[in-house]
């Protein structure tokens, strides 16, 4: 039972683990939480089954797990923004499938998405209002008079 | 790496790990937020301290000594800063340092 | 000395390992979110020791300053106070600020329906199971694809094997990873929020904090850029860790430059994509397929890719963390050519 | 011209960087820039796999299995074809249909760095570089959803979930590639993959990330509301393209990478999960209460036929990429005729329909054209779609697909029927159409026509097709 043997036990648990929290877990955050250590667990596997102790690290596996981490990055700052949107609209950080029946965390969802139809006056929904009455962006811009 | 560099560093390595656990069990048995910062940046800062101290003794060059120990200066700026913001915080948040009734 | 320190290190890995999936079963137990998040953080600092004992020093540092620095503080972010609701929702008396007063009285998911539960369970059962029996049965005999790159090395244009596969080798890979963090980019400020109502000045402390720490990591980021050459290091790890100066220079309310600076933040999110590809054309411009280069030429333009993405990483974890863009001039920072 | 394969990529990419960072006039000229000259470099590779057959492409000369081989066979010309034809035609209906709005600003990046993600995956050799791939087009495809706003965003935050995971475990799969032979090559692992279980785990492992991403019968949940819900623009290229994408990849490793695995148990199930999504997608569909919803349930329907082909094989195989392309034709052109439904009705409920040809002529005529190959009646692509389905079907004597087939056209012309006839009921004229209206028509027109046109030759698709002989006899 070599360590990379180990490791790989340890990926393939922890895998296992995450599948488990994506699917039952109700937050989306905490799904994304468990989509994170999906893809950390991923990349261990994809290192530690191939690794041959004696021999030298293999760099290819390395510089493929380097390029998942930043996808994986990239993907959860966009899963991130979309969460606080769903909070900022609808007031709950949980899908309406998960949604417990009267549950505190879950509230009927806002306004459906409709087409804004040409005859009815577009109803600015999202954010066209802009930041100007909500007060100071704290993103590092010039303070508003 | 003679042997007396590896035990002194050793020691250090122990003593370390006695600050770690005391800054552990702080955060596990003390009442409130307060005290729970309290005990965790002072024990963490000065067992890192010690730990740096070890791998400074047994570094093999003075550029990695130098870079041990601008690291844990790194570690002292940030953790205190984390910690006086989370105290700020909760205090804006209005929670009551703890009292022995 | 041999046996015991094996026998020693065997005794770390199992250590390790057990943390990890144990770090992996708390966080996906728990019914609190922002224990799962704190949990996530450990399990990153976890894998970065994990990748260190397995040899591979770049993704140590990869996974320590992207994986437990920036998505953690991404999640952490995902759960602080919101400005108050839109007004159509706010005006229906729902005011609602998803604040979490202190970690003990965040709001608890109740657990899913048990269906859900037991479902998830049998998926996650079948995955682990298939997984572990395929990794009993992976042979031993191929060396990898090291020995068929060792060759190549001396004139690939960097020492360290890693950085030549994500720059040279696989160069197509880390374009389109580029891509992708672009599209993130594009895709979250789509959907912006708008800002918080007023973020408190910040503290003196975090202010004279920041003038020490924003600088030092600046400096440590080019370090690590420039070391990726030939040693472990790169422009993802220093994109990370220049973007967590960003990231703090932001709490501090550092100010941008006052006009121009959104625009500047364009250019500089969209420079890695454009130089890649331009880089890529100098292959077919001398014969060659794309993204061929060798020898003196393949130092240089794997420099030129490193900088510039280090930079474009920099800004898209900064800009993707915001979760908006930036206000585009003082007079006209609402409205609605906000995004375009 | 070995590297036009990668100037059908670099295009895109480049237009959507600049239609990011740039802004005004100068914005514009380069999106279309960009749209045509992508749709010029596929139309090139086209012609140029036709005549001269596959071409690899060893990307900065590292040669495979170290580097990252692009290969243009039949198979990936034809989609990359689908792709430009159907990507040019949404774009011009998509000017119109954001004309000025702020959505729209978001749209264009995304739109083009899609195309240049979907031409990427169609193209790579390469399995890690397929799953880089397969992330963008995740990314992107949810944020053109996920722009409307809404009931939209939360569609495309569910989307964004299930395409992670199923990213995840098709990375999973390849893992355990690598860690078997020592390369990601889609050749090497052609080769190298012996009879051992870690390839059928393996195999197990990328079908089941593929299927999901690709909205198969049980894991369909996130479809309808995404495409739904989303912008008109975006459900056209998600139904009509994004879907393709995954398809496409888990047919390529089907017969390329795993040719000796693919043993009949997975077969069938896939067929009989193709039988299921047929009935239930066009029985959803039948009961969709808005056109938008009628007609993403009839995508989940159409993507059951496209996995018959897995058990059927042979013939089977030219048949379902040929209905593949009449369906993206047909269900684009059909998506662009509800968004303008939509704008100019104010709403796309089915009950309200009565008498609404009178305003939208054009685009229920469009509207029925592309019901017609999505029913699959002659002469359309998705009769002859159907045709070789069907034909292959007989020759194996499969009674289920033999059955299957006749009554999902049966269900599909319901559903299609139950658009179309409240529209010609009692035909009254709109107070004022939009202006844009035209604008909003003639693209779905153009799409249902082409659509059509596909029924009445097989052969140049079949050549095209036949290039490297991506269905067997040889990768």
């Amino acid at each position: 039972m070599s360590s990379v043997e180990i490791y790989g036990a340890a990926a393939a648990l922890s895998f296992g683990l995450a599948v488990y929290g994506a699917i039952a877990a109700r937050p989306v955050i905490h799904k994304l939480v468990s989509l994170n250590v999906m893809g950390a667990s991923v990349f261990l596997l994809l290192v530690a089954a191939s690794a041959r102790p004696p021999a030298a690290p293999d760099p290819v596996p390395h510089a493929m797990v380097i390029t998942g981490i930043v996808v994986t990055v990239a993907a959860t700052g966009y899963a991130v923004a979309l969460i606080r949107r769903m909070e900022w609209e609808r007031g709950s950080g949980v899908l309406p499938e998960d949604a417990a029946p009267g549950g505190a965390a879950s509230e009927q969802p806002g306004g459906g998405g409709r087409e804004r139809g040409e005859g009815g006056a577009p109803e600015a929904e999202n954010a066209a209002e802009g930041p100007t009455e909500e007060g100071r962006s704290p993103w590092p811009g010039p303070p508003r008079g | 790496m003679s042997t007396a560099v590896a035990i002194v560093a050793t020691a250090l390595v122990v003593v370390a790990l006695v600050f770690f656990a005391a800054g552990t069990a702080g955060v596990l048995r003390f009442p409130d937020v307060y005290n729970r910062l309290h005990a965790v940046t002072k024990a963490d800062n000065v067992g890192l301290g010690f730990l740096i101290l070890a791998l400074v003794i047994t570094s093999p060059s003075a550029l990695i000594a130098a870079k041990h120990i601008a690291i844990w200066i790194f570690a002292l700026i940030t953790s205190t800063t984390a910690c006086h913001l989370i105290a700020r915080a909760a205090l804006q948040r209005g929670i009551e340092p703890w009292r022995p009734r | 000395m041999a046996t015991e320190v094996t026998g020693a290190l065997l005794a770390l890995d199992v250590v390790l390992a057990v943390s990890l999936v144990g770090c992996a079963a708390a966080l996906v137990a728990t019914a609190d979110v922002f224990k799962a998040t704190v949990l996530f953080i450990v399990f990153g600092v976890m894998m970065a020791l994990v990748w260190g004992r397995l040899g591979a020093v770049d993704v140590a540092l990869a996974e320590a300053a992207i994986g437990a620095g920036i998505t953690g503080a991404l999640l952490l972010g995902a759960q602080t106070a919101q400005p108050a609701r839109r007004r159509g929702a706010a005006a229906r008396g729902r005011e609602h600020t998803f604040q979490p007063a202190t970690p003990d009285d965040a709001p608890v998911y109740q657990p899913a329906r048990p269906s859900r539960r037991v479902a998830a369970a049998l998926a996650a059962a079948a995955v682990a199971g298939v997984v572990l029996l395929a990794l009993s049965r992976v042979p031993t005999r191929h060396p990898g694809l090291a020995p068929i790159l060792a060759p190549h090395m001396p004139d690939a244009g960097a020492e360290n094997p890693v950085t030549v596969v994500l720059l040279s080798v696989r160069a197509y890979d880390t374009l389109l990873e580029i891509v992708v963090l672009l599209a993130a980019v594009i895709a979250a400020w789509a959907s912006a929020v708008p800002a918080a109502p007023k973020p408190e000045p910040p503290g003196a402390l975090l202010a004279a904090a920041t003038r020490v720490m924003v600088p030092v990591a600046v400096l440590i980021g080019g370090y690590l850029l420039w070391r990726g050459a030939a040693a472990p290091g790169g422009a993802f790890q220093a994109g990370a860790v220049i973007a967590g100066a960003g990231i703090l220079a932001a709490f501090a309310g550092v100010e941008l430059p006052r006009r121009g600076g959104a625009g500047l933040i364009r250019a500089g999110l969209v420079a890695a994509t454009l130089v890649f590809l331009g880089a890529g054309a100098y292959g077919p411009a001398r014969g060659e397929p794309f993204l061929h280069y060798r020898g003196g030429a393949a130092e240089g333009l794997i420099l030129v890719i490193e900088v510039v993405a280090t930079l474009s990483i920099a800004l898209s974890l900064v800009g993707v963390f915001m979760g908006r863009p930036p206000p585009r001039t003082p007079e006209r920072t609402g409205g609605d050519d906000e995004f375009g | 011209m070995a590297w036009a394969a990668a100037w059908v990529i670099a295009i895109p990419c480049v237009a959507g960087a600049l239609a990011f960072a740039l802004r005004g006039a100068l914005r514009g000229l380069f999106i279309a820039l960009g749209v045509a000259g992508a749709t010029a470099a596929a139309a090139a590779l086209v012609v140029f796999v036709a005549r001269d057959g596959a071409r690899d492409l060893a990307l900065g000369g590292w040669l495979a299995p170290l580097g990252i081989r692009l290969r243009a066979d039949g198979l990936s010309a034809f989609f990359i074809a689908l792709q430009a034809g159907v990507g040019a035609i949404v774009s011009g209906y998509a000017a119109g249909y954001f004309a000025g709005d702020r959505e729209g600003k978001a749209f264009w990046p995304l739109w083009l760095t899609l195309w240049a993600g979907l031409c990427g995956l169609y193209l790579t050799g390469d399995l890690f570089n397929a799953y880089v791939a397969l992330e963008l087009i995740g990314v992107t495809a949810v944020g053109l959803v996920a722009a409307s706003g809404g009931a939209a965003l939360v569609a495309g935050l569910r989307y964004l979930i299930v395409t992670l995971t199923g990213s995840l475990l098709y990375l999973a799969g390849v893992a355990l590639v690598y860690a078997e032979i020592g390369a990601v090559d889609m050749e090497a692992a052609a080769q190298g993959l012996g009879p051992s279980p870690v390839a059928h785990v393996a195999l197990a492992l990328m079908a089941a990330g593929l299927l999901l991403k690709t909205a198969v019968f049980p894991m369909h949940f996130w479809l309808p509301p995404a495409h739904a819900n989303a912008a008109a623009p975006a459900s056209a290229i998600l139904s009509g393209l994004v879907i393709k994408g995954s398809f496409y990849l888990l047919v390529r490793i089907w017969n390329d990478v795993f040719s000796a695995h693919a043993d009949d148990m997975l077969a069938e199930l896939m067929g009989v999960l193709g039988v299921a999504a047929v009935i239930w997608g066009s029985a959803q569909a039948i009961v969709a209460a808005r056109v938008k919803m009628l007609v993403a349930y009839s995508t989940v329907a159409q993507v059951g036929y496209l996995l018959m082909a897995f058990p059927l094989g042979g013939d089977a195989w030219p048949g379902a990429m040929y209905f593949a392309a009449a369906h993206g034709l047909a269900k684009a052109a059909m998506f662009a005729v509800a968004g303008a439904i939509a704008r100019e009705l104010g709403h796309d409920d089915i009950a309200k329909l009565g008498g609404a040809a009178g305003t939208l002529p054009a685009g229920f005529f469009a509207f029925a054209l592309a019901g017609v190959s999505l029913i699959g009646l002659p002469p359309s692509g998705g009769f002859l779609g159907k045709w070789l389905l069907l034909s292959a079907a007989a020759d194996h004597d499969h009674m289920l697909y033999l059955a299957a087939i006749p009554a999902g056209t049966l269900m599909a012309a319901g559903y299609v029927f139950r658009v179309i006839a409240p529209a010609l009921a009692e035909l009254r004229r709109a107070p004022r159409p939009s202006p844009w209206r035209l604008w909003r028509e003639a693209p779905p027109l153009v799409l249902a026509l082409a659509a059509l046109a596909l029924g009445f030759s097989l052969s140049p698709a079949l050549v095209l097709l036949s290039r490297g002989a991506p269905f067997g006899g040889g990768g």
